[in-house]
């Protein structure tokens, strides 16, 4: 097979996991399209208060 | 510090050192309201202030 | 002290001869009775200049940055304490020093000993415990035990903590049970006295800078009272400035402060300038079991962060 | 986040009956568009990461919590909410905390009188998880027991001090870094009830909605209690939606809608070039997820790894004007945010009196500075106006400092020439019912930024020079699997193993909890290793020093006597752990008495000892969760379990006994436990302060306990008795200092957050994988071994456009006195004293090594010492700005 690589990923999921691995892959130099079904990206974690153990605001 | 300042005759509540981070917004408000609170109640302070008159 | 001064000499003419250091650092007659100056001695035949008595108030530790080769230096107690300090704060290093240690047996307090006379005293002797004066209207015979400075009366190191050679037998340490009894009534005064107290203590100051100019850990190339940008204090005599200037100098010397009392030595106003510097000797030996100039391995404590230290006045 | 509002198309009046469209009207930035329609795009991509996350389990259908029934019994979720400051209740906690502030149907109104603030609250743990007989969630959601805990601490700081909390739960899972801690502090330090029971049922009483609860307490008596408030602790559920999608790209999902995973390659799924992260992967919590977010990117990198930097764009840069010696000519640009601030400050007022300033060239209010508009518009004024300073009055530079720096940078000014102030946070939001005073305050902090602009000068940032090969520091699973990705994507990498061989603890092993064969898939990765014409290995090797800092570390090392050096730009640090050995239960005395890694020996070699065992008993926490070592080892529990079933299997009729303090087999490892039970393993559970006495009489080896059911000491005869011992740091203090990298209490390296930082080090340029971190099983191991190749990966990516920051400190050696303060104070080792030069012995600040904090600025007594950005006389005029009356 020789196909030609395409350098960009599709992520999908805009919570913190899928952010952070969009933000990654942008930073080594790949380009990302990154899919969220809501309106904002953010996920479960941004409707959290605070995190444990270091009571750090998810924010 | 507050050792020293206190020790010249300026009172203790005037000096205040707290940790707060950045996400204990209640912390911040308490604080700055409980020394407020203590240093209205010492009135103002003449002492180590200019007297420009 | 005769025997001291008779060392010290022999000392010094040997370490000249053999080339071993190219100055000496000590102390020589001044020229009022009961005054000594620091000197520098770099010939032999000057080795005879050298004296040692109740008189050499000031600080040597202050004289022995910015030379070149190596030099010898007198050290008491606290002189010694100052010359771990400079060591530490990378200001000399040891091998650059000769340490010629003089177990101290006290300073006098000039002020008061001239406060016994109306005229000016006109000759100074001692002989071990006796100080004779004399004046032109009169003689005292004195007990020297009487007359000792205040920091010297609580001096808990008179033996030099760092020597090379040593001019005599080491003397006895005294321990206190209250070392800071001065410290300890102010701090039993209400606010206010405090206050007072501090006020009138300042009154007379005529910002010389002799205390700053006197202290050996006094040795930053521009002090920020003579900084203009930013201007951290007013450089006249308005009270506030006065007071500000003896607080934040005395908080520069925390944890590095020796009380050897050339600060009080050197003040021409007689102000016992202590009064601030003690409070942080205090504190710093009871939040951080610190004395200043022990160890040549330690910083002092507010150089450094350790886990241990104190954050109980974090609220 | 983005705070952005959205429209609900299902409900929006003017999509749905084209009336309204009131928010079009009122949107000052015209941002409302109603024609917009669902799109479809084709997009074309090397590789997909699916992370899709979780829903929390909806609890309507438990009709013995009475979710759906009680208004006083929420989800922990909604717990979540009424703590946060910014939800429904403003973070105070009171009962129906789901009904409006200001209810408006009748019936509502009527329950919200009864309002209260509640004096007694129960978590009850496991909604949703580890349950087969109300839901088909058999797993364990590893989150649930530490968020309760939160939850109820909080909640009491958030009540003050009579606040009784209380978790109802089987077993308490805290396994990870620190949580054990955080769990006992609970109890010690916060006094919250920890109940061991299923609650049977809940009832209501109907006039005060407060809630009765029965329970079997540990004596076996039927408890009835009420509270005010029951939290649900849902678990993580994998929606319908995912697991549709997941069918439609074709990957293979484990019975209960998580991926399927291989150990060894944690983050890949069945389908090549797919990649899962998060909760998707297995129930996890947040480090794990960004373990995995990280994870995802290496491998989906390294399967690009070719067509790296072939779509990437990079952006033209601006030539920078030259304004040092100008007579400063400031900006002040004052944003509205909408009504943000406008609705409280008058910000007309406040940009007139801006302009009344000395050196103030030009002010300007804008609705949004923010927007796209106002950005060009600001060039264009900076441009036309010959402005070389910049002062914005707007919201938090915390999230725009960066945003308006650019727009400075756009029209070539320096970036630190640009002082923000927030008259929205600090002002509008905080005095919205005083909006004189609020103007008032305005003007002052528009005084005090531009007092303080004024003294700005323009800052230089240093350009770090990246050497572009890696060291990894152990060579075990973590260690080699991240410099195996980072081999992959190019770049030169050397492992150091101190032993002579690669892979480390898991030789160790016999087998994953997934059941795959631990040799060969490690033999195969040490292979693929080796083979790598990227990677050197240094066996036999150890770090004498390191020195220097990112993007240029030096180290000495030695191999055989025989000491060379290597230079590198990045490391990582892999060194693991090692396990406990037991000081009690007689170990050492009895050869029957082993430790889990001993058993897995047996496995390994099939030791025929094994065939004459008739009774086995394990006991769990020898070494872990006790005072002097209080982590929990996170692995040991699914360990033995695993041990159990596979000597079950060898021989059903063995007598297997696992005595435990709570069995914590976190995610899917839950259905071993099931399984385990399910052969007949007998679960034995112990207090901390009544452990197991082991007895060797003549040749029959003795385990004495008491028994949680029977409250009766039971005596085992066994055959071999394995201990769970614990999993324990190297500690390796020179390491730590090596990089100047800090170790916790317990010895084990401290990351750089716990939650957003979990594989990298606060010392930029120095990256952490395996149980050097925290104990972890294999596949934890490898994927933050991943996790740290692509963190690393990031810097290495952008070498040629690494930048210090420019607010830093600097000396001016001229009132330098050498006294070395600045030296000794600073955490990160930035000042030294110059070795040449003409200000030889003096201070001097190494600009990469400097993170600007000020600690060597406040205490040099010299004056000597200067902060860039923030200069002593810039903050000075601020303060006497800010004394001056308007």
């Amino acid at each position: 097979m020789n196909k030609q690589l395409i350098g960009s990923v599709v992520v999908i999921g805009g919570g913190i996991s899928g952010m952070l691995s969009a933000l990654d892959l942008a930073n080594s130099g790949y380009y990302v399209y990154l899919v969220e079904k809501g309106p904002s990206i953010g996920g479960v974690m941004a409707q959290l208060d605070k995190t444990f153990p270091t009571n750090d605001c998810a924010m | 510090m507050g050792n020293l300042l206190e020790h010249m005759g300026i009172e203790r509540d005037r000096v205040h050192f707290s940790w707060i981070s950045s996400a204990e917004a209640t912390k911040f408000v308490d604080v700055v309201k409980e020394i407020s609170e203590k240093v209205r109640a010492l009135g103002p302070n003449k002492k180590l202030v200019k007297d420009y008159n | 002290m005769d025997t001291y001064i008779n060392k010290i000499r022999e000392l010094s003419l040997k370490l000249l001869k053999k080339k071993e250091v190219v100055k000496v650092i000590g102390f020589t007659k001044g020229t009022l009775p009961m005054a000594t100056s620091p000197i520098a001695i770099s010939l032999e035949q000057d080795v005879e200049k050298l004296i040692f008595n109740s008189t050499c108030g000031l600080n040597l530790a202050n004289y022995i940055r910015n030379h070149k080769g190596k030099i010898a230096v007198i050290a008491k107690g606290c002189d010694s304490r100052n010359i771990i300090t400079h060591i530490v704060e990378n200001q000399i290093p040891r091998e650059q020093l000769h340490i010629i240690g003089v177990p101290c047996k006290g300073m006098i307090d000039k002020t008061k000993v001239a406060s016994l006379f109306d005229d000016d005293i006109i000759e100074f002797s001692e002989d071990n415990d006796t100080l004779l004066l004399k004046s032109s209207s009169k003689e005292e015979r004195l007990n020297k035990q009487d007359y000792l400075r205040e920091n010297c009366k609580l001096c808990m190191h008179k033996n030099p903590v760092i020597y090379d050679d040593l001019v005599g037998d080491l003397v006895d340490e005294q321990t206190l049970d209250t070392p800071y009894p001065d410290v300890e009534q102010i701090e039993n005064m209400d606010a206010d006295t405090k206050w007072q107290h501090f006020d009138k203590l300042t009154k007379n100051c005529i910002r010389c800078y002799a205390c700053r100019n006197a202290c050996p850990i006094c040795y930053c190339p521009t002090c920020f009272v003579d900084e203009s940008g930013p201007q951290w204090v007013g450089k006249g005599q308005d009270k506030t400035d006065v007071n500000t200037f003896h607080f934040l100098r005395a908080f520069h010397c925390a944890g590095r402060c020796t009380d050897c009392g050339a600060c009080v030595e050197a003040c021409p106003m007689d102000i016992n300038v202590r009064d601030f510097t003690r409070k942080l000797n205090k504190d710093s030996f009871e939040l951080f079991e610190w004395e200043a100039g022990l160890d040549l391995t330690k910083r002092p404590p507010l150089d450094a962060y350790s886990p241990n230290d104190p954050n109980d006045f974090i609220k | 986040m983005p705070l952005k509002y959205a429209i609900n198309p299902d409900i929006c009046l003017k999509l749905t009956k084209d009336k309204c469209g009131t928010c079009e009207e009122v949107c000052p930035a015209n941002a409302i568009d109603y024609t917009q329609t669902e799109e479809h795009i084709t997009i074309n991509a090397g590789s997909i990461i699916y992370s899709p996350g979780f829903t929390p389990f909806d609890p309507s259908k438990f009709d013995n919590y009475q979710y759906a029934n009680f208004p006083n019994v929420i989800t922990s979720m909604e717990f979540e909410r009424i703590l946060s400051a910014t939800g429904p209740t403003m973070g105070h906690v009171t009962t129906f905390p789901k009904l409006p502030l200001n209810p408006k149907k009748k019936k509502d109104k009527l329950l919200a009188q009864k309002r209260k603030d509640p004096k007694k609250i129960a978590w009850f743990q496991c909604v949703g998880s580890r349950d087969i007989n109300k839901c088909d969630n058999p797993y364990c959601s590893s989150v649930c027991c530490m968020y309760a805990v939160k939850e109820a601490i909080i909640a009491k700081e958030h009540a003050g001090g009579d606040l009784d909390c209380s978790i109802f739960y089987m077993d308490m899972r805290t396994p990870g870094k620190e949580f054990e801690k955080y769990y006992e502090n609970a109890k010690d330090k916060h006094g919250i009830n920890f109940i061991r029971t299923k609650v049977h049922s809940v009832t209501e009483n109907p006039e005060t909605h407060d809630l009765n609860i029965r329970y079997v307490d540990d004596f076996g008596q039927i408890v009835d209690d009420t509270y005010d408030m029951i939290v649900l602790s849902v678990g993580l559920e994998i929606s319908e939606e995912t697991k549709a999608l997941s069918e439609k790209l074709g990957i293979d999902l484990t019975s209960n809608g998580f991926c399927k995973t291989n150990s060894f390659e944690p983050v890949t799924s069945s389908r090549d070039g797919i990649y899962i992260s998060g909760v998707f992967n297995n129930p996890k919590d947040i480090p794990d997820s960004v373990l995995d977010a990280s994870a995802a990117a290496s491998a989906a990198g390294d399967a690009l790894s070719s067509a790296r930097d072939t779509l990437t764009k990079s952006v033209e840069k601006i030539e920078e004007i030259n304004v040092v010696g100008e007579r400063p000519r400031i900006g002040a640009f004052i944003c509205d945010c909408g009504s943000n601030i406008k609705g409280v400050v008058d910000c007309e007022a406040v940009t007139e009196y801006a302009k009344t300033l000395p050196y103030v060239e030009f002010a300007d209010e804008s609705m949004y500075a923010c927007s796209q508009d106002a950005q060009s518009k600001m060039v264009d004024f900076i441009k036309e106006k010959n402005l070389n300073r910049i002062v914005i009055a707007a919201c938090t530079p915390k999230t725009h400092e960066p945003l308006f720096q650019e727009t400075l940078a756009n029209s070539g000014l320096n970036k630190y020439l640009f002082e923000m102030t927030n008259i929205r946070n600090h002002n509008s939001w905080v005095h919205k019912n005083n909006p004189d005073i609020a103007t008032q305050k305005a003007k002052d902090l528009v005084r005090m930024a531009v007092a303080k602009a004024a003294l700005a000068e323009p800052l230089k940032e240093e350009k770090i020079n990246v050497n572009d090969s890696v060291v990894v520091v152990g060579g075990g699973l973590a260690g080699m699997t991240s410099a195996k990705s980072l081999a992959t994507q190019g770049y030169s990498t050397h492992i150091i193993e101190k032993n002579n061989q690669l892979g480390g603890e898991a030789h160790k092993l016999y087998k994953t909890a997934q059941g795959e064969d631990v040799q060969t898939q490690l033999n195969e990765l040490i292979k693929e290793v080796e083979n790598n014409d990227n990677i050197t290995v240094h066996c036999n090797t150890t770090l004498e020093s390191a020195d220097g800092f990112v993007g240029n570390f030096k180290s000495t090392l030695k191999s055989d006597d025989k000491e060379f050096e290597l230079e590198y730009g990045i490391a990582v640090l892999a060194t693991g752990a090692k396990a406990f050995v037991p000081d009690e239960y007689e170990y050492g005395n009895d050869e029957r008495i082993i430790t889990s890694l001993d058993l897995d020996k047996m496995f390994k070699v099939n030791d025929t000892k094994l065939d004459t065992i008739n009774s086995a008993v394990f006991i769990q926490c020898v070494g872990s969760r006790q005072p002097d070592r209080p982590y929990c080892s996170r692995v040991c529990c699914t360990h033995s379990i695993d041990n159990a079933i596979e000597l079950k299997k060898r021989n059903p009729k063995m007598n297997v006994f696992i005595i435990y303090r709570d069995i914590r087999t976190y995610g899917e490892s839950e259905l071993l436990y099931k399984e385990a039970r399910n052969l007949g393993v007998i679960f034995i559970r112990y207090e901390v302060d009544k452990k197991p006495e082991v007895t060797i009489k003549g040749k029959n080896l003795f385990i004495k306990v008491t028994d949680h059911v029977l409250n009766m000491p039971v005596e085992i005869k066994t055959d071999m008795l394995t201990l769970a011992t614990a999993i324990v740091p190297r500690k390796d203090e020179k390491l730590a200092n090596f990089f100047k990298v800090p170790l916790n209490d317990e010895g084990f390296f401290i990351e750089k957050h716990a939650k957003l930082g979990p594989a990298e080090f606060a010392t930029s340029g120095v990256f952490l994988a395996g149980s050097g971190h925290y104990p972890k099983p294999v596949n934890e191991a490898i994927t933050q071994g991943r996790a740290s190749a692509s963190r690393a990966l990031t810097l290495l990516a952008k070498k040629d456009s690494l930048f210090t920051s420019g607010i830093i400190a600097n000396v001016d050696p001229l009132k330098c006195s050498e006294c070395g303060v600045c030296v000794s104070i600073c955490p990160y080792s930035a000042p030294m004293f110059a070795t040449e030069g003409r200000f030889e012995g003096k201070a001097e600040v190494n600009p990469v090594l400097c993170k600007g904090c000020g600690l060597c600025v406040a205490s040099c007594r010299s004056g000597a010492l200067h902060l860039r950005g923030f200069d002593t006389n810039q903050i000075f005029s601020q303060i006497f700005a800010l004394g001056e009356v308007v």
